[in-house]
C-alpha cells in the first residue's frame, strides 16, 4: 500500500437558485407560502432602510459607532428565517436584521449602539445571544448550546454568524472541531462578504472557498450564493433539518458583499476601489428578490410604495421611543446592576462611592 | 465521618452535586475515562455517563466557550483546565464573555460554570506547571476567584461554587491535593464565596494567605509561638475576588501588624491588594509596615531551584518577627 | 520642531527606526495598506513595502506567535493588536513564550518584540474597546510593560521599546492619540525604559498617574493650587514593570501624602502595587493612608455612562483634598 | 450556475515505502548514502535506549516527569533527518531524539528533566527552539521563523512538531492559515501517534485523517506511515524541497503510536487495552529499518551489536556527565540570570532578598 490517493466522502457544493436577475431555477425553487416570501422581503426591506436610518443617525452623532449591513440582507435573513422561535442564534455583530426578524427591539437597537448596556438587553422570548464583538468567540457558544441541546434531548437547533475574517481565529477552528467530535446540532453561517475591515479575503486565507474548510471537520460544508435569498434559505433548512435529525453540524458559506463601510469608524476609500462595488451593486440581494416575486405575481408594485412607507414611519417610531428612553434612563447606578447576582459588600460601597463622586461632579459643573 | 485528601473531597463535592442536579456536567481534557490527570474526577464517567462526564479535544478555548454556551441554556458546566498554565489559551473566552454575559444581556442570561485549575508549585513539576496567577482573575470583574486550603473546605466550596448563579474560577493547590487527610462528612457542607475565615486566634501579628500557604502559615504560627511566644492571628482568604477584608482589617486594627503570604510573584501579586485595603482601612491601627513573603517576580525556575523561590515557614518565621521588631 | 499629535509621533518613531534597521518589521490587522484603524502606521507600507508592512488574517494569537519567531530569528517586529481587548487572544503566547523565551533557552534566544495596542476609555468606543487591563501584564515576569502620556514621550518610548532587547507591551491611551499636539523632534530622542519621570514639582502631596491619566493629574494639580493652594507634585509611571519606585518614593517621604490614579479597576489594579511599596518603602513618612482613584471593579460600561466611570479631575481633586485633610 | 459540485486541486496522499517486515517497495525507496542510512539506524537505537534509560531515571527518582517516545523513532528522525543545519525545528515536547540529531545535548537533556533550568540551553550552532509544552504553540513560533527566512531571502527553511491532539488547539489554526497566506517556508509534521493522553484521535476529530486539515488552507497534505522511515524521509525531502524553491508549506501527517506512557506520570492502563500496544508492536520502526538495512546488505549483524555497546556506553557517559554538573550548579541565584537582558534596580533587590533568606533557610535547616 505505497503511494495511494486518499479517498474522500466530502461533498463541496454550490447553490444558487435566483440570478442576478431575479429568474429562478425552477428545479430548486423552494415551497414558500406566499405571506411568508412576502414577510421576508419586508424584512429585507426594513433591514436597508433601517441601516440607511442608522447611518444617519450616526452621522448627526446621535448614536455611536455601526456597522452597516447593506448588501448582506439575504445572507443573514435568509439564514435566520429558517431558525424556529425555540432554535438559538449565536450573531457576530452584523447581524442587525436577523436580531430584529429574530425580534429585537429597534429601541433596544438604537439604545445599544447609543452607549446605553440597556440595549444589550435580549427580549423574553428571544434564545439569541446578545451581539459578539471579539471576533469568532461566539462560535463557541453556539457549540456549547447545541451540545446542552443534545444533551437536553429537544429538537432544537443553534445557528451562529461569523465574518470571513473570523475564520482566520482559532476559536472557530476549535468550535468546528467540537461541533464535528460531538455531532452537535449547529449551523455555522459564514457571510463571507469578502473583507474584512481592508483585508479582502485573498490576504484571509489561501483556501479556495470557506466550504471546504468543513472538511478538516468531518462535516459538510457548502457554498451558496448569499445575495440569493432562496438559495440561503434552503441551504439553511437542508442544514437545520441534518441537525434536528441529529446528523450533526454543517458550515454554510454565503458568498455576498459589504456595500458600505465596515463601521462608521472606516473609511473603504483607503483600501479598495469603487468598481468592485459597483459590480456587488448589480447583484443587490433585494432587487432580485422584488423581481421574483413580481414575476411570480406574489407582490404587487404598490405593495413596495406601501411597505416603504409603513417601514419610514415604524423606523421614525423606534427612534423617537429610543429617544425618549435614553432621557429617561442615565442614572449611573445601573452600572452595577448585572455584575453578579448579588453585589459583594464591596461594590455595594463602591456603587456608593461612584454614586457620590458622580452627584458631586455634576454639581460642581453646574456651578462651572 | 471519612478522611479524605483533597482530591477526594473535591470528586465527592462533583458527585453529590451531579446526583442532586442534572445540569451538573464535567467537561475537559482527559476528564472521563480517565479520571483526570490528578483522579479529581475519578469513576465520575462510570455513573454519570460520558453525556455528563465529557472528553473534549484539546483545546482550552473550546472548552471554556463550550461552557459558557452550556451554561447560558441552563446547565452548570464545570470544566477543568488541566493545570492553571493552560488556562491563559482560554483567556479571552473568560474575560470577554463568562465575565460579562450578565452584564451583557442585562440579566437574562447568567454563566454559572466553575473553571476548575491545580495551579501552584512545589511538586517537582514540569515547565508551566507550576504558576499562580490568581491576580488575572481576580482583578477581573464579573468572575469569582476562588482558591481552597484543604479537603474539607475544597468541598465545601465546590459546592458553594457548582451552585454560585455566576462564573467561579476555582484553582486548586495541587501542593495540597494528596498533602493531607481531614474528615469531610458525607452529608451536604457549603461554605460562602466571598468570606475569609480565621483559622488560628492571635493578639500579637495578623497573617493573611490561602491556598497552599495555609499549612505553611500555621507552621510559622506554631514555631513563632513556641520559640518566640508570638501570638499570631492567621486568616485563610478562600476567596480572593471578590474580595471582602472586613475580618481582615477587623484584626489588623487589633494587632496592628500584618504579613500577607503567597506563592505568586510580588509585584502587582494579591498582596499588594491587601496592602492596599489594609492602608485604605486600617493605616492609623499600623504600627508597621505590612510585609510580605511571595514568590519572586520571575519566571517559575524549574523543580530543582524551586524551594529557594517558595515561601516557607522559615522565611514567614522571620517576616513575622521583623515586622514586630520594625 | 513639528507639533505633533501621538499618532503621528508614534507614526514617527516607527518609520525613524525602520529606516535605521531593516530588522523592524509591522504587523498586525489592517496595518499596512489602511494604516491602522488608528492611522498610526499610516502611509508606512508606500515606504517599506508590504513585506515590511504586514497585513495579517485576523488573529492575534497568530499575529503575536508569528512575532514571537521572527524576534528569535534576528528580527525585530512590532506587532499591533487593534485593541487592548483583543489581547486576550494571544495572552498564552505572550505568557508562554514572549516572557519565558530568554530564561528557557538560558540566553540564547531572546524575544525584541514589541506589542502595541490601544487602549483606556473615554472615547465613545463600542464594547470590549475600552478596558485597561495592564495588571494582566505587569505581573507577568519577563514582560516590560510600558505606557506614554504624550506625543513627545510616546515617540521617545516607541523608539526604546523597538531596540529594547525583550518584549514589550505598548499601550497607547486611545484618548491621547489625537488630543493635543506637541513638539517633537526630527532628531532622535529616546527615554529610558523603567524609569517614572516628575512632571510637576510640588512639596504637599505626592500624585502618581500614567497614560491618559497625566492630563487629569496636571489639570486637577492645577486647580489645587489656584483654588486651594496645594503644590501637588506628579509622577508619571511610563513605565509600569519593572516598576521602579525609588523617585516616588523619595517624593512621599517629602510630602506625607500621595494620590495614585488610574483608569483601571481598583481591586488588585496597578495602584495597589503603588501602594503596597509605598507601604514598603515610605510607611514612617506618611502622615495619612495613600488615596486611589480608579475605574471601579466591574465590567466597563457602554459609552453613555463612561463619564461616570472614569476618574476626571475633580474626583483627583476632591482625594488629593481628602488625603491632607485625614 | 445552480447547485453545483465545487472542484478541488487538493491532491491527498498515503506514502508507505518500508512494509512492516522490513520489503521494500523499490519504485518509491529513496537513494540515501549508505553512511547515512546507518547513522540513520543508529540514532534510532539511540532513541530507544536512552528512553529506556530515561524511563529508568525516573523510576529511581533522579529525574522528574518525563515524556517517552519509543515507537515514534522513525516519525521524528525521519523528518528532522532531512533538514539542514541551518534549517529551523520548532519542536513539542516528545521529539528529544530529534533533538539529539540536531545537536542536543545528553546532558542538557537530562538536566532539563532534572528540574535544572540550564538544561534548557540551547547548544550554539543548533537552530531550534526549545520544546514547546503548551500544547501547538510552537507552530506559531515555526511559521515566523519561516516568514522571516522569506524577509530575509535565505534558502532555509522551518520544521515543526506536534501531536494528534494539538491539532484541536487554535494556534494550530492559525498557524496553517499564515503559514498559507504567506506561502512560508515551514513544514508541519504531526506525530500522530493515536493518543494525546487519554484521548483517542476518535474524540480529538471527526476528520478521516490529520492530512485533509491542510485542504482548508490551500496546501497539499499528505499521510505517510510514520513507522517507516524511508516514507517520512522522502515525505519530509520533498515537502522541504517545494518550501525551499518558494512553493510554500506542506502538512506531513505520520501515522505512528506511542507505545508507552504519555509521561511518567501517566497510567495507559485507565484508557486503552493492551491489544492495541499488540499490534503496535508488531509494525516497529527499528525492527523494519534494521530488516531492510540487513536485507541490502549495509548493516551486519555484529554491527548491530557493536552499536548496542557504543550507545550503553555513550549514555551512562552522558547520565554521569549530566550528575556531575548538577553538584556543580545549583546556586538559586541563576534563576535570575535570563529574565531580562538586564535586571532592573527591583529585581537585582529581590536577588539579593532571595539569596539571603535562601542561606538563612539553609542555616536553620541545619541547625534543626
Ligand atoms: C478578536 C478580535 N480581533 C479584532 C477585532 C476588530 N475587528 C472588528 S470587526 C473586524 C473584521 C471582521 O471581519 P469579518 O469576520 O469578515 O466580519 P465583517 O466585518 O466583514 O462582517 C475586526 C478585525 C475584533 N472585534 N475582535
Ligand atoms: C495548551 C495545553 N493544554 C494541555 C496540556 C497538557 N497536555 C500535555 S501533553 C497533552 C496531550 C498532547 O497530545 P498530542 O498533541 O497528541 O501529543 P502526544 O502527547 O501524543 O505526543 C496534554 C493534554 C498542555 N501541555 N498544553
Ligand atoms: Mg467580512
Ligand atoms: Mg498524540
Amino acid at each position: 500500500m505505497p503511494k495511494k490517493p486518499l479517498l474522500f466522502t466530502h461533498q463541496l457544493e454550490y447553490l444558487s437558485i435566483l440570478d442576478e436577475n431575479g429568474n429562478v431555477d425552477q428545479t430548486l425553487e423552494p415551497e414558500l407560502p406566499e405571506d411568508f416570501l412576502l414577510k421576508l422581503y419586508r424584512y429585507m426591506l426594513f433591514g436597508r432602510r433601517f441601516d440607511e436610518r442608522m447611518l444617519n443617525l450616526q452621522r448627526q452623532g446621535r448614536i455611536g459607532t455601526f456597522p452597516p449591513l447593506t448588501g448582506q440582507e439575504a445572507s443573514q435573513l435568509g439564514a435566520a428565517a429558517a431558525l424556529k422561535p425555540s432554535d438559538w442564534m449565536a450573531p457576530a455583530f452584523r447581524e442587525g436584521l436577523a436580531e430584529i426578524w429574530r425580534g429585537k427591539s429597534m429601541e433596544n437597537t438604537i439604545l445599544y449602539y447609543a452607549g446605553y448596556d440597556e440595549g444589550g438587553a435580549v427580549e423574553e422570548d428571544r434564545n439569541d445571544l446578545p451581539l459578539a464583538i471579539p471576533v469568532s468567540s461566539q462560535t463557541l457558544h453556539a457549540v456549547g448550546i447545541a451540545m446542552a441541546m443534545k444533551y437536553r434531548q429537544t429538537p432544537d437547533v443553534a445557528m451562529t454568524f461569523f465574518g470571513d475574517g473570523a475564520t482566520s481565529e482559532g476559536d472557530f477552528h476549535e468550535a468546528l472541531n467540537f461541533a464535528g467530535v460531538f455531532q452537535a446540532p449547529v449551523i455555522f453561517v459564514c457571510q463571507n462578504n469578502q473583507w474584512a475591515i481592508s483585508t479582502p479575503l485573498s490576504k484571509q486565507t489561501r483556501s479556495e472557498t470557506i466550504a471546504q474548510k468543513a472538511i478538516g471537520y468531518g462535516f459538510p460544508g457548502v457554498q451558496v450564493d448569499g445575495n440569493d435569498i432562496l438559495a440561503v434559505y434552503s441551504a439553511s433548512a437542508q442544514a437545520i433539518e441534518r441537525a434536528r435529525s441529529g446528523e450533526g453540524p454543517t458550515l454554510i458559506e454565503c458568498l455576498t458583499y459589504r456595500m458600505g463601510l465596515h463601521t462608521t469608524a472606516d473609511d473603504p476609500t483607503k483600501y479598495r476601489n469603487n468598481e468592485d462595488v459597483k459590480v456587488w451593486e448589480s447583484r443587490d440581494p433585494i432587487r432580485r428578490f422584488q423581481t421574483y416575486l413580481l414575476n411570480k405575481g406574489v407582490l404587487a408594485e404598490e405593495k413596495t410604495q406601501q411597505y416603504e412607507e409603513e417601514i419610514k414611519a415604524e423606523i421614525q417610531g423606534g427612534v423617537e421611543r429610543s429617544e425618549k428612553l435614553m432621557n429617561e434612563l442615565g442614572a449611573p447606578e445601573d452600572m452595577f446592576a448585572h455584575q453578579y447576582a448579588e453585589l459583594s459588600p464591596h461594590l455595594l460601597r463602591q456603587r456608593e462611592e461612584m454614586l457620590e463622586q458622580w452627584r458631586l461632579d455634576q454639581k460642581e459643573e453646574k456651578n462651572g | 465521618m471519612a478522611k479524605l485528601t483533597m482530591v477526594q473531597a473535591l470528586n465527592l463535592a462533583l458527585r453529590q452535586e451531579m446526583e442532586k442536579d442534572d445540569r451538573v456536567m464535567l467537561l475537559g481534557e482527559d476528564v472521563g475515562v480517565d479520571g483526570g490527570v490528578f483522579r479529581v474526577t475519578d469513576g465520575l464517567i462510570d455513573i454519570f455517563g460520558a453525556e455528563r462526564v465529557i472528553d473534549t479535544p484539546l483545546a482550552e478555548s473550546g472548552i471554556v466557550g463550550a461552557a459558557i454556551g452550556m451554561a447560558v441554556y441552563g446547565l452548570r458546566p464545570v470544566c477543568e483546565i488541566q493545570f492553571s498554565g493552560f488556562t491563559y489559551f482560554n483567556f479571552h473566552q473568560l474575560e470577554s464573555h463568562a465575565a460579562r454575559l450578565r452584564h451583557r444581556s442585562q440579566g437574562k442570561y447568567h454563566v454559572p460554570m466553575v473553571l476548575r485549575a491545580p495551579y501552584g508549585g512545589g511538586v517537582r513539576a514540569l515547565e508551566h506547571h507550576s504558576e499562580s496567577r490568581e491576580v488575572y482573575y481576580a482583578h477581573t470583574p464579573g468572575l469569582k476567584m476562588v482558591i481552597p486550603s484543604g479537603p474539607r473546605n475544597s468541598r465545601a466550596l465546590m459546592v458553594s461554587a457548582i451552585r454560585d448563579p455566576d462564573p467561579v474560577i476555582f484553582f486548586e493547590p495541587k501542593a495540597l491535593y494528596r498533602a493531607f487527610r481531614e474528615e469531610v462528612p458525607e452529608e451536604e457542607e457549603t461554605l460562602p464565596l466571598g468570606v475569609p475565615v480565621k483559622v488560628r486566634e492571635g493578639g500579637d501579628v495578623t497573617l493573611v494567605a490561602y491556598g497552599a500557604m495555609i499549612p505553611l502559615s500555621l507552621d510559622a504560627a506554631e514555631v513563632l509561638k513556641a520559640k518566640h511566644g508570638i501570638e499570631v492571628e492567621v486568616f485563610d482568604l478562600l476567596t480572593l475576588s471578590p474580595l471582602d477584608d472586613t475580618l481582615i482589617t477587623e484584626s489588623v486594627r487589633k494587632t496592628g501588624h500584618a504579613v500577607v503570604v503567597h506563592e505568586a510573584h510580588r509585584s502587582f501579586g494579591p498582596g499588594a491588594e491587601i496592602m492596599a485595603r489594609l492602608m485604605e482601612e486600617a493605616f492609623f491601627y499600623l504600627e508597621a509596615p505590612v510585609k510580605r513573603v511571595t514568590g519572586y517576580d520571575i519566571v517559575y525556575p524549574l523543580f530543582a531551584r524551586e524551594k529557594a523561590y517558595m515561601p516557607n515557614a522559615m522565611r514567614i518565621v522571620r517576616a513575622v518577627r521583623e515586622t514586630l521588631a520594625s
